[in-house]
């Protein structure tokens, strides 16, 4: 894989999936080398893909990339789109699975950890691949290995809990990818295609009236990882039973490439403005459920899991009203919600440890025995409930900004009642910020902070948060091609097919 | 109660599909890929059997996918059933006889049918997954009529990887000698059906019916163990 | 001096304290009264420079601007003075407790962030500030634990709802205007319906009330003010709860504009008319709960409620008397205010925290310059002439009686009576009657805290006898704003329809006093004895075991409590509750069992079927 | 005349009926059954018939498998290969995931002693 | 010329005060069937009292006594006496409002710094009470205010002196009444003696008081006595053109009140406070609405 010549005019994008693929793979073969170096395989992997992914971003910006596998032309091959969506999600994949991957150095302890590294490797990998794909069924087949690894991963402590929440979350999933799949085969049967841009095409010269019922199935498909409100049952048991470092990713990635692919049936796929107004409900509708949910609980990963719940609600009612700054909202709190969850999971991670249990009021005196790790949990929160200078605060205003800009008397209700489940949130969240720091604790506990490699992810999750919230520049511009690119079925479509 | 409303639910959705059902053509043509994959198959890839020319070139990435469910669902499978494996072996009632020779005869035969099948992918019905099952299948008439034999973790583990490594490094090799193509079909593709035709589609297969076969023995290996 | 050169050092000095705070506590403590003073000195040099604006950074693709008048000076002069006085005083009296590196970092945090908000030209960099104001208060209220997490949950949710509400009216000006440069949006909003304004400034006075106090949306204060440490209490009542009357100038004044503001509704239900209503309201009520009270600082948390109230009936009346009695008496309130919870903190330093009136009683020869400070401070508090309250309050009534509101200003006046009551009681009950044995050995409070309290008594009293200087300015702020300029004289104000001229009420306080006092001199000097030595008509009176303080107004007690409870607390308590129980309902969709979960998604893949079949979009 | 249409309808989509009954089928049972093992039953009839339906989607009548093995085979009546692979792909996802239900049911039944989901419901609100 | 009225104001209001002091008990025992002392007792009183010796609780015990006496004295250069009115342009009424809690308050703080339990009752008793009448008083006080469209009560005044008593134009009538109903509860007499009541508490704020501060109290009574009735003249019954006309009305606003003095007993503070908040503070909201009405 040394060979320079992959790199002319830019590293492969392929390489953003193979590369961790290869090592997952890989993995088994390594470890008969050496245990130990096993778990630093995923933070290489990672580095190399945010490098890449990095380096590929000022090069999409301009024009996307079209990847066609195995050399032929689409709609006859699996093509990737490497457009700034897609690369964007994929560094975002990239820092996320780095920084955790960083983490779980000293975090997983137990186990057999050789599996759990394959799992968490193929999981952003199956996340980069949904991303980046082009074809309807590479979407469904990755999205197959997401769900599979996170069963699994949810599953990986093996204790009761973590049993249940994975049974469960597998009949669900399995459910889920039946109707996808299902939807797709209606789709081809259709349409005889299942190249994402070449169906677009179709449906836009047929009218997308008759796709509508295999858009439904693949919608409550994905909806299902992606957490819309009804199909979400699965997500506070499997969040909240898995060790944190999947949580982390499972909250931060796992169900919004499950909305980014939901978006992406709904916007390049289908293009149904008229039914957007439905799914703009819809998201309030989970938002609420989620911030309602979550405060009333008193563990503290469940709760975060609820609000996770609550976030994707935010998330889906930027992208359905369908505007560009709505969009580019919905992108940006995606962003806001990957980095501020990550580090609430990783945070809430090791309190946990510390105290030995999952009860908020458990984390009392946690102000003093981990100032660091409490610190981290706090600008979490606050990033959370959109408070500056934090990055929840510019994503949340360009949300609300351009649900504003709609006129009808509806959205303003709408508004209402998502500023609504906002204070809701921020009571939860200050709660657990108050129990941290100001509530009595025991006499006798004394500092003990979480080990370095735990804490410089958080650290650095911290820094992204706080930079990015002072200076959104950062990120906007790429939000805003990003944007366009989901808005504007034309444009993908002729990328593809020339 | 429960289930009058789920026959009504799904009486409902029953009925939607029926809306969009009669527009889907049935038995008549085939679609657009569909027909050009038939029509330039051969060409394109020197494959006489266009479903795994489709399974393994035009849409090979899938296949690889494919391959990393398996693997997912091995190693997860592992890793749920892993936690707590007990160390002490059971003593176990030796299979009859004719039972234990019988299975070690049809062992190889087995063994030999599967390698036929994943060999023989481009050019007759079968491939890499058909072949690895029957290769599977091999393993569970040992497990079952010879008990106690065990295929070692250490190869199995061994060949799980190298068989993905091909795939990917195969895939890699493309997109390092043919420019931007990933898996792309750089090797020469020969005669039609031939043996030694249709570039590295032989090869991936060969790689998927190992990884298969191991992968499913695993899997068994692993289920029934636990169950003993 | 640019102001972008002041908020970094305001901001840059609150992390060097906190950082320096893990080196040594002295030269945090110096660092942080440094920082505090070169901010007044910065501030001050500012002074006349008017109108310059400065974009110092794009949020979002919108320019963040500062940028200085006579209002923002005004403002950053008092929060930046009474600040710096704070942390002097927070020197001893957070001496030796836990986690003060966080308290100092907090506090300036506060500070920095109220000038923030004080110098934006702009709605976002407004509201920006605003929540970092809002959290590191929440966070300081909280820092004393105990009940103190309770308040400060209660604060933050309310101060949510509000930002909240003002983000919405920032963002639907902005999707409106294309803009939030204060300046442009004032000339672009004279094309605004005045639908339009009246949402404007009804989305954004929630915010503002909430801040302010303003009933109902007051619940949050009492708690907060009780429970916060008392150095911060003094930042909290003075100036971070009157942003809210920083706000609703701006809103009104600024941005909507004077003309258009005052005329927004129609007949009784104006406005600007309500609101005053609603100030008069906040006047009344908590005046007289304050007179409950039997807890020192509850009691000037509820009359800081009351007093609050002034303040918005000043502004909403929309006269350039009301407007700068208001402004003025937001001054003078944050003056006496901070002196008197400087007081109690100086109290509760000596007594080790007490603060319950009832256990304390004739601290006036332990500490008579705190006593001092207190007469004066609740001197200006009930506005006896020649203190600061006095002038400001002045201005309100006079404007609201010649302007034809006789019921606000009997409002206003009530307040002020029902003041003296729980102003008499805050003094007598800590520095009058009997001294609990207990407290025989308090000792005078230190240096650091007397000084503070000795500059602030020093101006009650040189604004309240000199009112004209402080009036200058604000003069030149309302007529910013389009009023007509007063007839401002050093000594109060000259006007056909009664004149304040407080040299003269000075000089004929003065010679009377010594008149008085002469006739006092002309008898015998009287004979000093013992605070028990007294007539008590032939009873014997137990000593040290009946203190009068207890039940003080009693009589008044039993008719006016019933009325008097916290009605609007209560309600939203209940309210809170229903919530809750909503959110706990809610939580059983996911009732555990997968066939159900099952079920749902089958009914939603229903439903997007049904909505199909239905609607056929 | 509506029954000759519904006779007609029946036979031109026979092969859909079929799968889709086994689609309704497999969901029925995991709607209605709580046994996780019956639930995993209807999981894999759910899969079952979905493949069928994909197949069916690619079928053409009197066709021939889409393979070369003499040269004289018109291509006019080989059936569709697209679906014959997704379904490849699709039955191999099945059994990953029916291995892995399995295997974390018999790990369920280690911890719960039953495989009742109405009664396993720890996790839950 | 300022000069002359400021020395002559307060020493008019003390000598009426002290008169009207003396009066009081003079036609109080007529009216009881006693002889009662001469009218120049309090004088007498007064000047004994200065020679007399005296104990003190502190530094604040004096002041308050000073702090109260002066107040009242300030109070009485804002009052016009028929045409003598020395600070007429520094504040008007709402500064004779603040003025009127100063004597109050400043025997409040004398007495508090004493741990006389009869003091304590005595002051608790004042200030509820001032709350009491305070509610109609401000009403009232608001209406003549808002009629007239001026704060300076030298501006009310003069307008009276055109156009009519106060008293008797119809918009201010119920006003009026209401200051009647209230006006013993300002003078601090029966039935409202609840703050005094030498009988109960001794004498209340004032039972430390010996001496030289007696004499200062009673010099204080004496004056707040004048400015409860002269506040009544100048407002309602229209001042007076010269001192002789405005004694007079005094006089018999005085005389009238000694009658409801003499006939009815003591309330309890709680029945004071229930009465003063109940008739006299409707009449004068139904008098401040008419107002409100005539204005518009």
């Amino acid at each position: 894989m040394d060979d320079a010549g992959l790199f002319s005019g830019g590293p492969n994008p392929i390489l953003l999936v193979v590369v961790p693929l290869g090592f997952a793979f890989a993995l088994p073969l390594i470890g008969f080398v050496s245990k130990k170096i096993l778990k630093y395989i995923p933070v290489g992997v990672f580095m190399f893909n945010l490098v890449v992914a990095l380096r590929l971003l000022p090069l999409v910006l301009k024009q996307p990339i079209l990847v066609e596998i195995g050399g032929f032309s689409p709609p006859f091959c699996i093509n990737l789109v490497a457009g700034p969506v897609g690369i964007l999600f994929s560094a975002l994949i990239a820092l996320a699975g780095l920084l955790v991957a960083v983490y779980t150095l000293v975090y997983i302890k137990e186990g057999p950890e050789e599996k759990y590294h394959i799992l968490y490797l193929l999981l952003l990998t199956a996340a980069t691949g949904v991303v980046l794909t082009g074809d309807i069924f590479n979407l469904f087949v990755f999205f197959e290995i997401l769900c599979i690894s996170s069963y699994t991963l949810v599953a990986y402590v093996g204790n009761r809990a973590g049993i249940e929440s994975s049974v469960k979350y597998l009949i669900q999933g399995a459910v889920g990818s039946s109707l996808l799949l299902i939807g797709i085969g209606l789709l081809y049967g259709l349409f005889g295609t299942l190249n994402m841009a070449d169906l677009a095409r179709q449906i836009v010269s047929v009218g997308s009236s008759s796709a509508f019922i295999p858009m439904a199935f693949m919608i409550t498909g994905l909806g299902i990882e992606a957490a819309i409100f009804p199909l979400n049952s699965w997500l506070p048991d499997a969040h909240s039973s898995a060790p944190s470092s999947v949580s982390a990713i499972l909250s931060g990635i796992a169900i919004e490439v499950g909305l980014y692919a939901v978006v992406r049936i709904l916007f390049t796929l289908f293009g149904l403005s008229s039914f957007f107004l439905f799914f703009v409900f819809l998201g309030v509708l989970t938002l609420l459920i989620g911030e309602m949910c979550a405060f009333s609980q008193n563990n503290i990963k469940r709760m975060l899991a609820y609000s996770s719940i609550g976030q994707i609600g935010l998330i889906l009612f930027a992208f359905a009203i369908a505007t560009a700054y709505a969009v580019t909202g919905g992108l940006f709190q995606m962003i806001s919600h990957t980095l501020g969850k990550g580090l609430l999971f990783l945070a809430a991670g090791y309190m946990i440890v510390r105290s030995g249990s999952m009860e908020i009021s458990s984390l009392k005196g946690m102000g003093k025995r981990m100032p660091l790790t409490a610190l981290a949990f706090t600008i979490g929160a606050f990033s959370l409930v959109g408070l500056p200078p934090f990055i929840g605060f510019p994503s949340k205003f360009l949300i609300i900004r351009s649900a504003l800009a709609e006129e009808a008397l509806i959205f303003n209700i709408l508004i209402g009642l998502i500023l609504l489940g906002t204070v809701i949130e921020g009571a939860y969240f200050f709660r657990v910020v108050q129990v941290i720091y100001f509530q009595k604790e025991n006499e006798h506990q004394k500092r003990h902070e979480a080990p370095v490699a735990a804490l410089i992810p958080m650290f650095l999750f911290m820094i992204a948060i706080v930079a990015i919230g002072i200076y959104p520049k950062l990120v906007t511009g790429i939000l805003d091609s990003a944007a366009s690119e989901l808005l504007d079925r034309v444009d993908y479509i002729r990328s593809v097919i020339q | 109660m429960r289930s009058i409303i789920s026959i009504l639910l799904l009486a409902f959705i029953a009925w939607g599909i029926v809306t969009v059902i009669g527009e889907i053509p049935f038995g008549t043509e085939k679609s657009r890929v569909g027909g050009h994959y038939v029509d330039q198959g051969r060409e394109e890839t020197g494959a006489s059997n266009i479903v795994t020319s489709v399974v393994l070139n035009y849409r090979g990435f899938d296949t690889l996918g494919e391959v990393t469910v398996l693997f997912v669902a091995a190693i997860g499978l592992g890793a749920a059933l892993a936690t707590r494996r007990k160390k002490e072996k059971r003593e176990i009632e030796p299979a009859s006889l004719v039972l234990y020779t019988g299975c070690r005869f049809l062992f190889p035969l087995i063994l030999l049918f599967g390698g036929y099948i994943f060999i023989h992918g481009h050019l007759t019905p079968g491939g890499g997954f058909q072949g690895g099952a029957i290769v599977a299948s091999a393993f569970i008439l040992v497990y079952l009529g010879c008990r106690g034999r065990r295929i070692s973790e250490t190869v199995s583990k061994t060949i799980e990887s190298l068989g993905g490594l091909v795939f990917v490094v195969v895939g890699l090799v493309g997109l390092a000698v043919g420019g931007h193509y990933f898996l792309l079909n750089f090797l020469p593709k020969g005669e039609l059906n031939t043996l030694f035709s249709a570039g590295i589609i032989p090869i991936l297969y060969i790689a998927i019916g190992f990884k298969v076969g191991s992968e499913l023995a695993g899997v068994i290996d692993h289920l029934m163990e636990e169950s003993e | 001096m640019s102001l972008e050169l002041l908020l970094i050092i305001a901001f840059g000095g609150a992390i060097v304290t906190y950082l320096l705070g893990k080196i040594s506590c002295r030269i945090r403590e110096g660092f942080a009264v440094l920082i505090s003073l070169s901010l007044v000195v910065m501030i001050a040099c500012l002074y006349g420079e008017n109108g310059t604006e400065s974009i110092y950074f794009h949020f979002l693709g919108l320019p963040l601007i500062m940028r200085t008048n006579m209002l923002s000076w005004f403002f950053a002069m008092a929060v930046s003075a009474l600040g710096a006085l704070s942390v002097i005083f927070s020197l001893n009296y957070m001496k030796n407790r836990e986690r003060t590196d966080f308290y100092y970092l907090m506090l300036l945090m506060v500070n920095a962030s109220m000038l923030g908000i004080i110098f934006s030209g702009d709605l976002i960099s407004f509201f920006i500030f605003w929540e970092m104001m809002s959290w590191s208060t929440f966070l300081l209220i909280s820092y004393n634990r105990g009940p103190a997490v309770a308040a400060g949950l209660k604060y933050i949710i309310m101060s949510i709802i509000g930002s909240m509400a003002m983000l919405v009216g920032v963002l639907s000006l902005y999707a409106t205007y294309e803009t939030l440069n204060m300046a442009t949006l004032a000339e672009l909003i004279g094309s605004a319906s005045s639908g339009y304004l009246l949402f404007l400034l009804i989305i954004f006075s929630i915010a503002f009330a909430i801040k302010n106090a303003l009933m109902p949306l007051h619940t949050w204060l009492p708690a907060a003010y009780a429970e916060a440490p008392t150095p911060f209490n003094g930042v909290l009542s003075g100036m971070l709860t009157r942003m809210g009357m920083y706000g609703f100038l701006l809103i009104m004044y600024v941005i909507v504009g004077a003309t258009r503001a005052l005329n927004l509704g129609s007949g009784l239900f104006k406005f600007h008319y309500i609101l005053a209503w609603l100030g008069a309201i906040t006047i009344v009520i908590p005046t007289f709960i304050a007179i409950l009270q039997d807890d020192a600082k509850k009691l000037l948390a509820w009359s800081a409620v009351g007093q609050g109230g002034y303040m918005i009936v000043g502004i909403a009346v929309g006269t350039n008397l009301g407007l700068s009695g208001g402004i003025f008496h937001t001054l003078n309130h944050a003056i006496y205010i901070v002196l008197l919870f400087m007081c109690v903190g100086a109290i509760q330093y000596r007594t080790g925290g007490e603060r319950d009136l009832n256990s304390l009683g004739g601290f006036i020869k332990k500490m008579p310059f705190t006593f001092i400070g207190t007469l004066l401070g609740i001197s200006g508090l009930v506005g006896i002439p020649l203190t600061n309250g006095f002038v400001s309050k002045w201005l309100i009534y006079k404007t609201l009686i010649l302007e034809g509101y006789p019921f606000l200003a009997f409002a206003a006046l009530i307040g002020t009576w029902g003041c003296i009551l729980y102003c008499y009681k805050f003094i007598h009950h800590i520095f009058l009657g009997q001294l609990p044995g207990k407290y025989q050995n308090v000792q005078k409070a230190p240096f650091s805290m007397l000084l503070p309290m000795i500059i602030l008594s020093f101006a009650i009293l040189f604004f309240g006898i000199l009112p004209g200087i402080p009036l200058k300015i604000i003069d030149t702020i309302g007529t910013s704003f389009g009023f007509k300029s007063m007839n401002v004289t050093i000594w109060g104000i000259a006007s056909e329809t009664g004149t304040l001229n407080t040299i003269n009420i000075f000089a004929a306080v003065l010679i009377v006093s010594i008149i008085a006092w002469l006739m006092l001199k002309i008898g015998p000097k009287a004979v000093s004895v013992a605070q028990e030595d007294t007539y008590a008509a032939g009873a014997a009176i137990p000593k040290d075991k009946y203190h009068y303080t207890v039940d003080f107004y009693n009589p008044l007690y039993r008719m006016i409590t019933p009325y008097l409870k916290d009605f609007i607390d209560a309600f939203y308590m209940k309210f809170a509750h229903w919530i809750q129980s909503l959110c706990n309902g809610t939580r059983r969709v996911y009732t555990g069992y997968v066939g159900n979960y099952v079920m749902y998604i089958v009914l939603f893949l229903a439903l997007l079927i049904f909505i199909r079949l239905k609607w056929s979009l | 005349m509506v029954f000759s249409q519904v006779i007609h309808f029946l036979q031109n989509h026979i092969y859909y009926i079929g799968a889709f009954g086994l689609i309704f089928i497999g969901l029925l049972i995991i709607l209605v059954k709580h046994n996780l093992i019956k639930v995993i039953i209807g999981l894999s009839i759910l899969e079952t018939g979905v493949n069928l339906f994909l197949i069916a989607v690619g079928y053409i009548s009197n066709g021939t498998a889409p393979i070369f093995s003499n040269p004289s085979v018109e291509t006019q009546r080989m059936v569709d290969p697209v679906p014959q692979a997704l379904v490849l792909t699709a039955i191999v996802i099945g059994v990953a995931v029916l291995a892995l239900a399995l295997s974390l049911a018999i790990r369920l039944y280690q911890h719960y002693g039953i495989l009742d989901l109405r009664q396993i419901r720890e996790q839950k609100w | 010329m300022q000069m002359i009225e400021m020395i002559l104001s307060p020493l008019l209001a003390l000598i009426i005060g002290i008169f009207f002091l003396g009066l009081s008990r003079k036609i109080m025992a007529r009216i009881q069937w006693r002889y009662g002392p001469p009218i120049t007792q309090p004088v007498i009183d007064v000047i004994r009292l200065f020679s007399q010796k005296s104990v003190s609780h502190g530094k604040l015990f004096n002041l308050g006594i000073i702090f109260s006496l002066a107040g009242s004295l300030v109070l009485v250069l804002f009052l016009p006496l028929a045409q003598i009115c020395p600070l007429s342009g520094s504040g008007g009424m709402l500064v004779i409002l603040y003025m009127m809690l100063l004597a109050p308050l400043g025997i409040a703080l004398s007495g508090g710094e004493s741990a006389n339990p009869n003091t304590s009752i005595g002051i608790s008793r004042k200030f509820i009470l001032a709350l009491g009448y305070e509610v109609p008083l401000l009403l009232i006080l608001l209406a003549l205010m808002t009629h007239y469209k001026t704060i300076s009560i030298v501006h009310i005044v003069s307008i009276q002196q055109n156009t009519g008593w106060a008293f008797v134009s119809l918009p201010l009538l119920l006003s009026g009444i209401a200051y009647v109903l209230i006006l013993p509860a300002i003078l601090g007499i029966r039935p409202f003696e609840v703050v005094q009541a030498s009988q109960e508490i001794s004498s209340g704020p004032m039972a430390e008081y010996g001496g030289p501060f007696l004499a200062l109290a009673t010099i204080q009574h004496a004056l707040s006595l004048f400015i409860g009735i002269a506040l009544f003249v100048n407002l309602f019954l229209g001042g007076a053109g010269n001192l002789l006309i405005f004694f007079l009305k005094m006089l018999v606003v005085f005389v009238l009140v000694l009658f409801v003095n003499a006939a009815l007993p003591r309330l309890r503070i709680e029945q004071a406070v229930k009465y003063l908040w109940r008739w006299p503070t409707l009449l004068a909201f139904i008098g401040m609405i008419i107002v409100l009405i005539v204005r518009r």
